[in-house]
């Protein structure tokens, strides 16, 4: 295997002998375990693939075990988990698709750039699979208000998702956003987005066809949101070092081009598989685009439109670039795809090829920089069945007798104090820095219980809405899980829909801490129940660990996103009272 | 007293906002325009003659609001 | 009667007004794409709302110099009609169709909410339906909506009465003399910062939008001799 | 050749944005902080070595683009 092309970058040797994949976050053994996978030692570019395709972001090592718990199938799911997200049939050969993203370390370090990246992410995920994104929702957390860092995180994130969603141009229809001192240091920025698909278009991320060609499209990629690992290892001078940041800045104006021209290309009935680069690029497009497919693939680096000048073969590979997307269609349809792109002031360049050998190769200055087998990097990363354990707070809790506590007795002043907490406070300064209306189909807009969007053509609408509440999760995980799933439920019906499945997105601590694993294993037993007991499946999700600041982990906070079907317009129910005289019933104990 | 500050994009961040206006101007005809960079520029009159407070004062400034330096560089200038 | 919506790169309110047209007065409705460089099929142009653009630089600045810009001035010329709407209001300005400049909200924050707008001039062929003082229901959705000029400038367009909405509640955005919307000398281009699109359905909350589009019917109809409708 | 462009808004127009900055540099406790205007900063490599020509060109690109003289001023550099 050839070495680097920059000599700054360490050997193979060096990495082995230094243990220098260790601060990529790969561990002993599996570094031993990707050197019986390759028959030889990885150099800096191989290691760097495998240590992204092998985080718990890309593989949920820590978290697959769970995961399996939960129901994923129903009569509705068209497509379940796995994809860029999750379909749900809704009729008339049409169907929902939708997904939760969490952004939580990003938005921490630069809270506009952050939310706003993890948006575009999200509406990626959904258009990737040939669907019209038609609503965005959010999940926050933050820490207590009275504190100058979490004003300006909180005040940066609301206008970063709204400087996102209002550009694309793709409605904020409903979100939470709730605080608490145990989010300090470390906010929760979970992003969710919905689209409508024909179920004929429906589009999955496979690099079909021995030898045909896979594209590249959008911005050129630089050397944003790489590992800091690539930092340590240059020769950098304070001043250069100064200069450089591994934040992702968003371009909402060039995602809204590659939407309307991805989607034109899909229409257009061409690609044969498509996927977009999230987290890892250009890494975990490839690779999972081939597993997918059973095939292999070849990347001509050179041809990978750069921003930055010397940039190398590890660089482009892990560079978080933004709005990019790669693609495959038939060699004869290149120059269709290459002028659809064209019309929308769009660069579509020839990166690869689709191979028979399984392995993911990657060619740079005339030699092959990497060459690595497909299904190593996809799918045999090592799982973890991480050790377990009640954490003391919860069995001291328990045995509170709780009837010792004297009932509040200034009712006044209590409700006083509940209305003014800012969880609980009105949230239109945040929505009303959303354009909720834009594509004229909100019928129910935030302040409500779920959002309502009509959809167009018919008499069907979707209702939608994130819950969770984080200190219920951590008083009893397996209650709050289930309260979660109850509440987004609650919030659906009451709108006038029928739940059909939900996302989720689990935010915890560190799963090497046994008592979060523990909190993580319950509150996804007791969401997987509500689940089961509702037919609500759960066709996506993300999963979001190391969530933690000083003082420990954050609240167990897994996010339900729900989405509800309304039969017809007329259904559409409102939470305000509506006429003096009217009955007021209460449903339930 | 007044100053003068300059917020620019931090060298491998992008820039939507300079790409734009670097594909507008060639759309206009203007070839001979290469990279461009588009940044903040800042006027403040300061109450105060001791310039050596003024310049630590102004680069507080600057670091606790004036720029975000996660993603922007800054320089200023002091003047009268 | 025939519409033009054109679509510039990053307009996203192209189809709610490409839908409003269909939904309030059933007549034929087409995308121009912002490359067009022929307008003479249609009697009233509409300017979307959006981020032409991506807004960078300033709101409306970089669509000014796109190939249709040139017919939309010649139509404007020639009398049609023409509509920009937020988005499009910023491009009407940046491109001198209308006066004045459209600069960043008072608040500094984008702000999505209805509000209550007064008709203040019922001549314009956008306008001919309401009655003069007609408080009228209309979301907004921008961040750059505060409508700026000098006072000269203020005072002709008071004189000729070419402010067409004002802001009736609060103002949201800070706009010199609450202005919401204005017209050229001729009354044939009016630019608005709300959103009437926005309001041709009581589902989606109000109506009060719809008479935009039946007044420019009325005004093309009037002008060429057919039947009015109500 | 590069030029250096700066975009202010006109003395007499509101400058919101500035206001904003001012006011929260009060809160912070920079006190002696008086009028705040904020403005643009443009970068602009050039593919030429002739400078009339080149001053020509940024005039034009400015008037057209740059700025919106209706509310904003301009001047620039041009150095190399
Ligand atoms: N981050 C947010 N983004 C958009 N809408 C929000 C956000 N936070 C709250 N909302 C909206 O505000 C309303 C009230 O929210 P919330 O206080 O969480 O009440 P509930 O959970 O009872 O619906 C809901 O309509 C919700 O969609």
């Amino acid at each position: 295997m050839a070495q680097q092309v920059s000599a700054k970058e360490p050997t193979t040797l060096q990495i082995a002998e230094q243990k220098i994949y260790k601060q990529f976050g790969v561990s002993d053994s599996e570094y031993a375990l990707i050197c019986d996978f390759l028959g030889r030692q990885p150099n800096y570019t191989e290691i760097g693939v495998f240590s992204v395709m092998w985080s718990e972001h890309c593989a949920y090592k820590n978290s697959k075990p769970l995961l399996r718990r939960f129901p994923t199938t129903g009569p509705r799911v068209l497509m379940g988990p796995g994809e860029g997200a999750g379909i749900v049939d809704i009729g008339d050969k049409q169907a929902v698709v939708f997904k939760i993203e969490s952004h939580n370390h990003p938005s921490a370090v630069e809270p506009y750039q952050g939310a706003a990246t993890g948006v575009g992410g999200i509406i990626r995920d959904i258009f990737s699979m040939g669907s019209r994104p038609i609503a965005l929702l959010n999940s926050l957390r933050f820490g207590r208000l009275e504190n100058d860092r979490v004003r300006y995180l909180f005040e940066h994130v609301v206008s970063g998702i709204a400087g996102y969603g209002n550009c694309i141009g793709i409605p904020t229809v409903a979100g939470e956003v709730m605080f608490d001192e145990a989010y300090e240091g470390n906010p929760l920025v979970n992003a969710m987005c919905v689209g409508l698909i024909d179920h004929d278009k429906i589009q999955r991320g496979v690099a079909k066809g021995v030898g045909n060609p896979v594209f590249y499209v959008g911005p050129a990629t630089g050397r944003d949101g790489i590992h800091g690992a690539t930092f340590a290892s240059e020769d950098l001078t304070a001043e250069s070092e100064a200069k450089r940041s591994a934040v992702q800045v968003g371009d909402p104006f060039m995602e809204k081009l590659v939407m309307e021209a991805t989607l034109e290309l899909i229409d257009s009935g061409i690609v044969l598989g498509i996927q977009d680069m999230g987290a890892a690029g250009l890494t975990c497009s490839s690779a999972e685009m081939a597993s997918k497919a059973g095939n292999g693939m070849e990347l001509y680096l050179d041809e990978v439109p750069q921003r930055e000048e010397g940039m190398t073969a590890y660089e482009m590979m892990l560079s978080e670039s933004q709005e990019r997307m790669l693609f495959v269609t038939e060699p004869q349809h290149e120059a269709q795809a290459k002028a659809i792109f064209e019309r929308w002031g769009l660069h579509c360049a020839k990166v690869g090829k689709v191979t028979d050998d399984g392995r993911l190769r990657l060619f740079h200055k005339g030699e092959e920089v990497a060459d690595m087998p497909v299904k190593a990097l996809v799918d045999d990363c090592p799982i973890y069945d991480k050790p377990s354990k009640v954490p003391d707070y919860y069995l001291k809790n328990g045995s509170i007798d709780t009837n010792r506590y004297e009932q509040a007795l200034d009712l006044n002043d209590a409700l006083k104090k509940v209305l003014g907490s800012p969880s609980l406070a009105s949230k239109e300064w945040v929505y009303s820095q959303y354009d909720y209306q834009v594509r004229t189909s909100t019928a129910v807009v935030p302040g409500s219980d779920a959002a309502v969007v009509t959809i167009r053509g018919t008499r069907k609408a979707l209702a939608m809405t994130t819950d969770c509440n984080g200190r219920y999760v951590y008083l009893d995980p397996e209650v709050g899980g289930r309260i979660a799933v109850a509440e987004a439920a609650r919030n659906i019906v009451c709108s006038g829909g029928e739940p059909l499945a939900i996302t989720d997105n689990l935010n915890f601590g560190s799963p090497e801490k046994p008592e979060v694993f523990w909190q993580m294993e319950k509150s996804v037993d007791g969401m997987a129940e509500a689940c089961r007991f509702l037919e609500t499946p759960v066709i996506g999700g993300n999963v979001s660990l190391y969530n933690e600041n000083a003082k420990g982990a954050i609240y167990p906070t897994p996010v339900v996103g729900m989405v509800g079907l309304i039969a017809d317009i007329d259904h559409i129910t409102t939470q305000e009272f509506k006429a003096e005289g009217d009955v007021i019933f209460l449903l339930g104990e | 007293m007044k100053a003068t500050v300059y917020v620019t994009i931090k060298e491998n961040v992008l820039d939507p906002q300079g790409n734009a206006v670097q594909g507008s101007l060639h759309t206009m005809g203007f070839d001979e325009v290469g990279k461009v960079r588009i940044g903040k520029y800042m006027e403040l009159d300061l109450d105060t003659n001791d310039r050596a407070h003024a310049e630590e004062r102004i680069k507080a400034m600057c670091e606790k609001l004036l720029a975000n330096t996660v993603i922007e560089d800054y320089r200023f200038e002091l003047e009268g | 009667m025939k519409f033009a919506v054109i679509v510039f790169p990053g307009s996203n309110c192209d189809i709610d007004m490409l839908k409003a047209v269909e939904d309030t007065v059933g007549q034929p409705v087409d995308y121009v794409w912002h490359t067009a460089t022929d307008l003479s099929a249609y009697d009233a142009i509409l300017v979307p709302g959006g981020f032409s653009y991506g807004d960078y630089l300033r709101c409306g600045a970089i669509a000014q110099f796109a190939p249709v810009m040139s017919e939309i001035r010649k139509a404007a010329e020639q009398g049609k009609f023409v509509l920009g709407v937020c988005n499009g209001f910023q491009i009407l300005t940046e491109a001198g169709l209308l006066p004045g400049a459209l600069i960043r909200n008072k608040s500094l924050k984008f702000r999505c909410h209805p509000v209550d707008l007064r008709v203040e001039n019922t001549k314009t062929a956008f306008t001919n339906g309401y009655e003069h003082g007609d408080l009228i229901r209309i979301p907004i959705a921008h961040g750059e909506g505060n409508f700026y000029c000098d006072d000269e400038t203020l005072a002709k367009l008071q004189a000729n009465e070419q402010i067409v909405f004002r802001y009736a509640g609060d103002n949201p955005n800070g706009s010199v003399d609450d202005i919401a919307g204005i017209c050229n000398e001729e009354g044939n281009v009016v630019g608005m910062m709300p959103h009437p699109e926005r309001a041709v359905s009581e589902l989606l909350g109000s109506a009060d939008g719809a008479g935009m589009f039946k007044s420019v019917l009325n005004a093309w109809r009037e002008r060429n001799g057919a039947a009015s409708v109500r």
